[in-house]
């Protein structure tokens, strides 16, 4: 599937409609690169993300799973990233429990103004999964037939 | 009969595993199942029962059966290998000896499922007579000797020795490099395993009426919505089970085609069967009622009056709530 | 104790107060316990002593469509669970009478059993030994190497909002109930990976831990439902494997109120106390200390906040000797 | 199985340039479901558009994957384009290749291969989308106005001036709130009454405004548009239509000794009283229990002293059922209790009193007529301390003071002090203050002339002790830009106690079902965007209620209120958000855990009966109504059964998109 064969982390970054998805938008149209393995799927507020939907990403070949909404405080609906920080606060940590690395789930808030920061973050985030290289502990091998 | 000094059973099996694929009752995280064996692993001979039954080398818990391979909108189809490797399964007991035989009707019979008869043929059974028994067996009531298991390869455990007999050709040449031994070498086990059997609690249940003429009765019997009012409808019971022999053929989409696989299932379950409609044991009573009449009634009556129970006694102490097939046989059996 | 419980709910039934009794009876063995509904016809049959660590209250569930109200025994550790229960509006708290029974820890036959002892016939019990007569002959063992692990580290003898009383109870708590977790925690993660790989490659999917589980109260688990996209029977590979489980504690977190059934129940003894254990260690200490089923009505840490929660990189950041 | 269109736009060479559009719309062909796939300078274009419109006819499309810009851009563009064809807008999806993909990378292989895998995760969504119809609900023509002060009534006005109804409710005998209660206003020193007054009477005369006043709310059921409010109307003892407000009553009364509270307690009235001459309704109300009558059956003067015969001893309270399409919160505040900051000996002297107590001592209709004097002994003060944030800013004891400030203190502290040396030059005014916060037209201008031009004397610190010794008051503060310990021998101390929510505001939110942040002020739906309006749809805010202000904010805010209303009353239904949160009734275990985490307070339960596979019979089960749901989806995630589900963002859409994103 890749364009040459060498491994390149794949990334899913689920994104909030009020702030985030346009601030990466935002980064868009300032052209500010970031790798094409990171690929957005529009939810409406961060409280959205089923932990279920990480896992799944994780199965199906992620190695890398990012959540953005906006910052605290600025919620199109109030409280929802509220309850979202909560909740991935908790899963990470069982994710971490189970010796899963760290590293490969974050979250990061960020608003419609900070094209730049969405741009940098997912540049960093991509570089953290890279050097933790494949996600094998919790790989679906059915998924990679 | 053969004989083997137990401190020299690793080498033994050591032997085996260059061969094939050695299984045998190993300890992983404080539980005894059976489980592919190599040097590092720790067998444990004095552990009567594995938490799973051996039937798992011939009918695994989960076994691919095709997949379907999809690339854009074309399909390929790729049906799984059955087993085409010579295997040794070891230390399995009595009555779990004879649960083979119970699945063989089952599997063996016309339409012969390929993977189990493939897992059959291939694999060597050598048993182990049961030195200690537990409150928990009563396979006695179905005609099994836990002094006299079945399989491919018989052995005892007398003292420090190992004595091995072959039952069939596979047998013989397993363990034909053995040393010799007198046939009569495991008598006095034999007597005093059959000594302690007979004090079993459950050594003699009455089994009179169950069977296929008494199987209306027997379903309509008032006393199953009690019996299974604390059933969690778990599927513990099943799963630990020798005889059990539910399957569930599901897919799994994985994104790039399907993967068709089955799994052991077990009545238990509100799921079990279901259909468009829904369910035809809507409730737990119903689902409790099938696990037991077709171990007592409906098995028996269509094979020869052999019950789908060997009296391993795993359900006894596994059940989370203390329910279990002697509960149910005292409450509707002969000695109602 | 058994005796007076009798009487009581006797009385209880007699003076119209209750219609029937949630408590347990014998089994085929001497310490098989069975949970089971009582009316005062067959109430003698009723058993309460050291075998009866079923947590009985989600039977309750079922019997909220049913006319009269049912008294329920309840164990100190029990009565969490039946509150937790109301809250969830699973359990109507007016159709049910909370008889909390005094508890000096249960014993846990698996136990005996993983010490090598074979054949049990009888145990008997005085102060502080057992004494386990088997089929080769008597052992005695301390009661506390023989009590269920979730009697070990006990949330205590207080019977929380029941109705009454029978009974003394005796605290069986030995340690810090954190202290497993804590040694999971200050593990390197391939450590963690690896203790769990062995313990949930055992898991059969039974589905025990979750039909005992009275937070598990789900008319239909996403387990069973093939449109939740998680649907499964038996794990097919590891990922399954932890996906159950993780799914299993997260959807528990907040209100599971560490009764640990779902240990008791395992018939591969994985310790899956020690995932819900996990998630109640951290919301205590992010979110401050929180018991579930401590009273009806609560609302629970994950669907609350504060303003200044720690963010998710908390995970990151903390303890750097298990990072 | 649906028939899915795929359109790649290049956007001129925006995404032509990085992204082989010809190669996606070739992938996009193999995909299952996908019948029909191509590509086009501009799909926003009349001539894009038409494409799109013709091939949805052409090809029975189902279903519509645009390749393109942002979804934020073209979305709705694109939506109106499926309609005028024919199909269902939720059919319609967007793969963001522009800016999401083309704009970001500069490799053509690494653009199109992201944009096909974009356009794959799209395709597999539009397979799960299914035709979302927006609800609409009629709404209510009138508004409810819960609190009768300058927040209230400006609400009422501005709503009634739009030819709306109007009622409002008051939980005291009359409108007027703490306006009414205060002497002179900043920055301009008129007379707090003088221009309250009017208002009070245009909202009475108003034709559209039906004042409910000794009432509170005691129900509240509906949603935006469609309240139903049950409004206890207290027995007052009096009929309102026959008293005419004459007072003879009042005199009578020979019960003396309740507590004005109008005049913060500081002197006494009778049982039955009308709390100030300007009251609005102008009617007498009876406090049964002071009253000589209900406590002994005996008395009875002001029943045959008034001629007109409204004493009513038998009255009872009333529950009024009215429908309302809006709900505007206007409950204001109330001073902290002083009691709590013993270290300023409030509880010790009845010289040492709070602002507002002041402001009722400097008024000409207080207990003092205006003449300012010593509580204790009613002589004329010579030298008064007056102490800032009493209880504001208060972050290291919760249980005292409040966190916030309440941003009014330092201008009626100014203006206390300006109007005593004012009225009084003989006497000397000292203030202590934190800071001095004077932002706002024309604030520091006057805080400036209360310290040049009034020499009130401003000392940069906090009192540490004020202690009651014989005749007088001793306060030891400290300076702190003079690093000094200062002590003063005062006559009377004036504390800014912190403001705090009415009381009553924490029951009425949860009727509400109106959010609430820790302070008991009522949260906005947005702290920038939607100040005036509570995240609840139909509830709106004005006043204090939001947070502390002034009075030029408070009107200014229940003007915004007000518009926000009409706005609302002015459309005869409500289209609503089609993509809402929806529980599956065979799956939902109606435990509550999304009615918790909902904010807008869409989720109620009800006992259904219920058929399913695994469930016969009645059950709770959680309902959504459309009409409040906004769609963020925080339920779904709190449902352990998964039976809560977002349209158009659901669970096995989202999945979906990951599995083609993974794949």
């Amino acid at each position: 599937m890749s364009v040459n064969q060498e491994w390149t982390p794949n990334i899913v970054a689920f994104c909030c409609n009020w702030c985030s998805y346009a601030g990466a938008d935002l980064a868009g149209s300032g052209r500010m690169n970031y790798p094409a393995n990171v690929k957005i799927i529009r939810i409406p507020c961060s409280c959205r993300l089923n932990p279920l939907f990480v896992l799944r990403a994780f199965q199906r070949g992620a190695d890398g799973v990012i959540l953005c909404g906006c910052h605290p405080g600025d919620c199109h609906y109030s409280t929802g990233n509220y309850y979202a920080r909560r909740r991935m606060t908790m899963l990470f940590s069982m994710l971490d429990y189970l010796g899963i690395e760290r590293g490969r789930t974050r979250v990061e808030w960020v608003s419609a103004a900070e094209g730049a920061k969405f741009a940098a973050t997912m540049n960093d985030f991509v570089k953290t999964i890279t050097d933790l290289g494949e996600n094998k502990k919790l790989e679906d091998l059915r998924c990679k037939k | 009969m053969k004989k083997l000094s137990l401190n020299a059973l690793n080498r033994f099996f050591g032997e085996i595993a260059e061969k094939q694929t050695l299984i045998a009752p190993i300890e992983r995280a404080g539980q005894v199942d059976f489980g592919v064996w190599s040097e590092s692993e720790t067998v444990r001979l004095d552990v009567l029962k594995t938490v799973k039954s051996a039937k798992g080398a011939f009918f695994p818990q989960v076994e691919d059966m095709v997949r379907f391979h999809m690339q854009g909108k074309n399909i390929e189809i790729n049906p799984s290998e059955v087993m085409n490797e010579d295997f040794v399964i070891f230390g399995v007991r009595a009555c779990d000896a004879r649960s083979f035989d119970l699945l063989d009707r089952v599997f063996l019979s016309d339409p012969v499922d390929p993977f189990y008869a493939a897992r059959r043929a291939h694999g060597t059974v050598v048993t182990l007579a049961c030195n200690e028994p537990e409150e928990t067996c009563f396979c006695s009531n179905f005609g099994i000797d836990a002094a006299e298991p079945a399989g491919d390869v018989s052995a005892w455990i007398v003292g420090e020795e190992l004595y091995l007999r072959a039952n069939t050709e596979k047998g013989e040449t397993l363990i034909k490099d053995l040393e010799d031994a007198a046939e009569d070498a495991a008598e006095e086990t034999k007597k005093a395993i059959r000594a302690v059997t007979e004090q079993l609690p459950f050594a003699s249940l009455n089994l009179e009426g169950f069977d296929g003429e008494h199987l209306m009765e027997k379903f309509n019997d008032p006393a199953w919505a009690e019996l299974s009012r604390a059933c969690l409808g778990c599927g513990t019971c099943t799963f630990v089970c020798p005889t059990c022999q539910c399957y569930d053929v599901r897919d799994f989409d994985s994104g790039n085609g399907i993967q068709r696989y089955r799994c052991w299932d077990s009545c238990m379950f509100s799921d079990f069967t279901l259909m468009a409609h829904g369910t035809n044991r809507p409730t737990q009573v119903e689902r409790f009622r099938q696990r037991f009449m077709h171990k007592l009634v409906y098995f028996p009556s269509n094979n020869d009056g052999l019950y789908s129970c060997v009296g391993c006694g795993r359900c006894l102490s596994k059940c989370p709530q203390g329910l279990n097939i002697v509960k149910v046989i005292k409450a509707l059996g002969g000695d109602k | 104790m058994q005796e007076m419980i009798k009487e009581r709910v006797l009385t209880l039934i007699n003076e119209g107060a209750a219609d029937r009794v949630l408590a347990w009876e014998t089994g085929e063995f001497f310490y098989d316990r069975t949970p089971k509904f009582f009316d005062k016809n067959n109430v003698n049959d009723l058993k309460y002593d050291s075998f009866c660590g079923a947590n009985v209250t989600k039977y309750l569930i079922a019997e909220m469509p049913k006319e009269g109200k049912t008294i329920v025994l309840v164990k100190p550790c029990d009565s969490y669970s039946l509150n937790q229960l109301c809250t969830e509006h699973r359990v109507n708290r007016e159709k049910v009478y909370a008889l909390g029974v005094g508890c000096r820890g249960k014993i846990d036959v698996e136990k005996l059993r993983t010490m090598g002892i074979k054949g049990i016939t009888a145990i008997t019990e005085e102060g502080d030994t057992l004494t386990v007569s088997t089929l080769y002959g008597e052992k005695k063992v301390a009661r506390k190497d023989a009590l269920l692990d979730k009697c070990l580290c006990c949330k205590g003898k207080e019977h929380k909002g029941v109705d009454e009383v029978i009974g003394d109870s005796e605290e069986t708590s030995v340690g810090d109930k954190f202290e497993m977790v804590a040694k999971l925690e200050a593990m390197t993660p391939d450590e963690r990976f690896e203790f769990w790989r062995g313990e949930l490659s055992k898991c059969i999917r039974c589905n025990a831990c979750r039909n005992v589980c009275p937070a598990c109260s789900c008319i239909k688990c996403v387990f069973d439902n093939p449109k939740s996209g998680v649907d499964n029977k038996a794990a097919a590979d590891d990922f399954e494997e932890n996906m159950f489980h993780i799914i299993r504690a997260y959807h528990v977190a907040g209100r599971c109120t560490d009764c640990g059934e779902c240990s008791r129940v395992c018939p591969q003894g994985i310790p899956l106390h020690l995932l819900n254990r996990k998630m109640i260690k951290d919301i205590n200490e992010l979110y401050g200390d929180y018991q579930a089923g401590a009273e009806i009505g609560q609302r629970h840490p994950l669907t609350d906040y504060t303003l200044s929660d720690d963010e998710p990189s908390v995970v990151h950041e903390r303890g750097g000797a298990n990072a | 199985m649906q028939r899915i269109g795929v359109f790649v736009c290049w956007c001129g060479s925006n995404i032509a340039a990085t992204v082989d559009v010809k190669a996606v719309a070739e992938a996009a062909k193999h995909e299952p479901g996908v019948v029909f796939s191509t590509d086009y300078q501009y799909m926003c274009s009349e001539n894009g558009q038409a494409m799109i419109r013709e091939a949805i006819k052409e090809h029975r499309l189902t279903g519509v994957v645009i390749c393109s810009c942002s979804p934020r851009m073209h979305e709705a563009t694109f939506r109106k384009t499926a309609v005028s064809a024919g199909l269902n807008p939720y059919m319609v999806e967007i793969a963001n290749i522009r800016e999401q993909c083309s704009w970001i990378h500069k490799d053509m292989a690494e653009g199109t291969e992201k944009a096909i895998i974009l356009a794959r995760a799209a395709i597999a969504k539009v397979h799960l989308n299914a035709p979302l119809v927006a609800g609409t609900s009629p709404v209510t023509k009138r508004a409810l106005v819960i609190g009768g002060g300058i927040a209230g009534i400006q609400t009422a006005l501005d709503i009634a001036d739009a030819g709306f109804e109007v009622d409002i409710v008051e939980k005291a005998p009359t409108i007027g709130g703490r306006m009414a209660q205060l002497d002179k206003t900043f920055p301009t020193l008129d007379c707090s009454a003088c221009i309250l007054t009017p208002k009070m009477v245009d909202a009475a005369q108003h034709e559209k405004i039906n004042i409910i006043s000794y009432a509170e709310l005691d129900s509240l059921s509906g949603f935006v548009g469609n309240f139903t409010a049950k409004i206890r109307k207290k027995a007052r003892f009096i009929d309102e239509t026959k008293c005419t407000g004459c007072g003879i009553c009042t005199e009578k009364c020979p019960s003396r000794k309740g507590l004005n509270d109008f005049n913060m307690g500081l002197n006494t009235r009778g049982a039955v009283y009308i709390p100030f001459a300007q009251a609005i309704p102008n009617v007498a109300v009876i406090d049964s229990a002071q009253c000589i009558h209900f406590r002994t059956g005996k008395c009875g003067l002001c029943e045959k002293n008034c001629s007109a015969g409204a004493i009513k001893f038998d009255q009872k309270d009333e529950i009024l059922e009215r429908e309302y399409g809006a709900i505007v919160v206007a409950t204001g505040f109330k001073p902290i209790d002083a009691s709590a900051f013993n270290e300023y000996a409030y509880s010790d002297s009845p010289d040492v009193v709070t602002s507002l107590e002041f402001e009722r001592i400097m008024n000409a209709a207080g207990p003092t007529k205006g003449k300012l004097v010593r509580p204790s002994d009613g002589k004329h003060p010579h030298e008064i301390v007056f102490i800032q944030c009493v209880g504001s800013r208060c972050t290291e004891d919760a249980t005292k003071g409040k966190p916030y400030c309440s941003k009014i203190c330092c201008m009626y502290t100014a203006k206390h002090a300006m109007l005593v040396r004012e009225k009084y030059p003989d006497v000397k005014v000292h203030v202590f203050y934190i800071d001095a916060r004077t932002p706002g037209k024309n604030f520091d201008e006057f805080y400036r002339r209360a310290v040049e031009q009034y020499d009130v004397d401003y000392i940069k610190g906090m009192v540490g002790k004020v202690s009651v010794e014989q005749d007088h008051l001793h306060v030891q503060g400290s300076d702190l830009i003079n690093n000094e310990q200062i002590h003063i021998n005062a006559d009377m101390v004036v504390l800014a106690t912190a403001i705090e929510p009415d009381p009553t505001a924490r029951a009425l939110g949860t009727m509400l079902t109106a959010s609430m942040d820790t302070n008991d002020f009522f949260t906005e739906a947005h702290p920038k965007l939607r100040p005036v309006e509570s995240p609840t749809a139909g509830v709106f805010l004005s006043g204090v209620a939001q947070g502390p202000k002034d009075i030029p904010e408070t009107v200014a805010q229940a003007g915004a209120a007000a518009a926000k209303v009409i706005g609302l009353l002015c459309k005869n239904e409500l289209t609503c958000n089609p993509c809402v949160a929806h529980a599956n009734e065979a799956l939902c275990n109606g435990c509550s855990q999304c009615e918790r985490v909902c904010p807008y307070g869409a989720i109620t339960y009800e006992d259904k009966e219920v058929r399913s596979p695994e469930f016969r019979g009645i059950k709770r089960i959680a309902v959504v109504n459309g009409a409040i749901c906004q769609g963020c989806g925080a339920c779904t995630v709190t449902c352990p059964s998964g039976a809560m589900d977002l349209k158009g963002f659901s669970n096995s859409q989202i999945m979906a998109e990951v599995d083609a994103i993974c794949r």
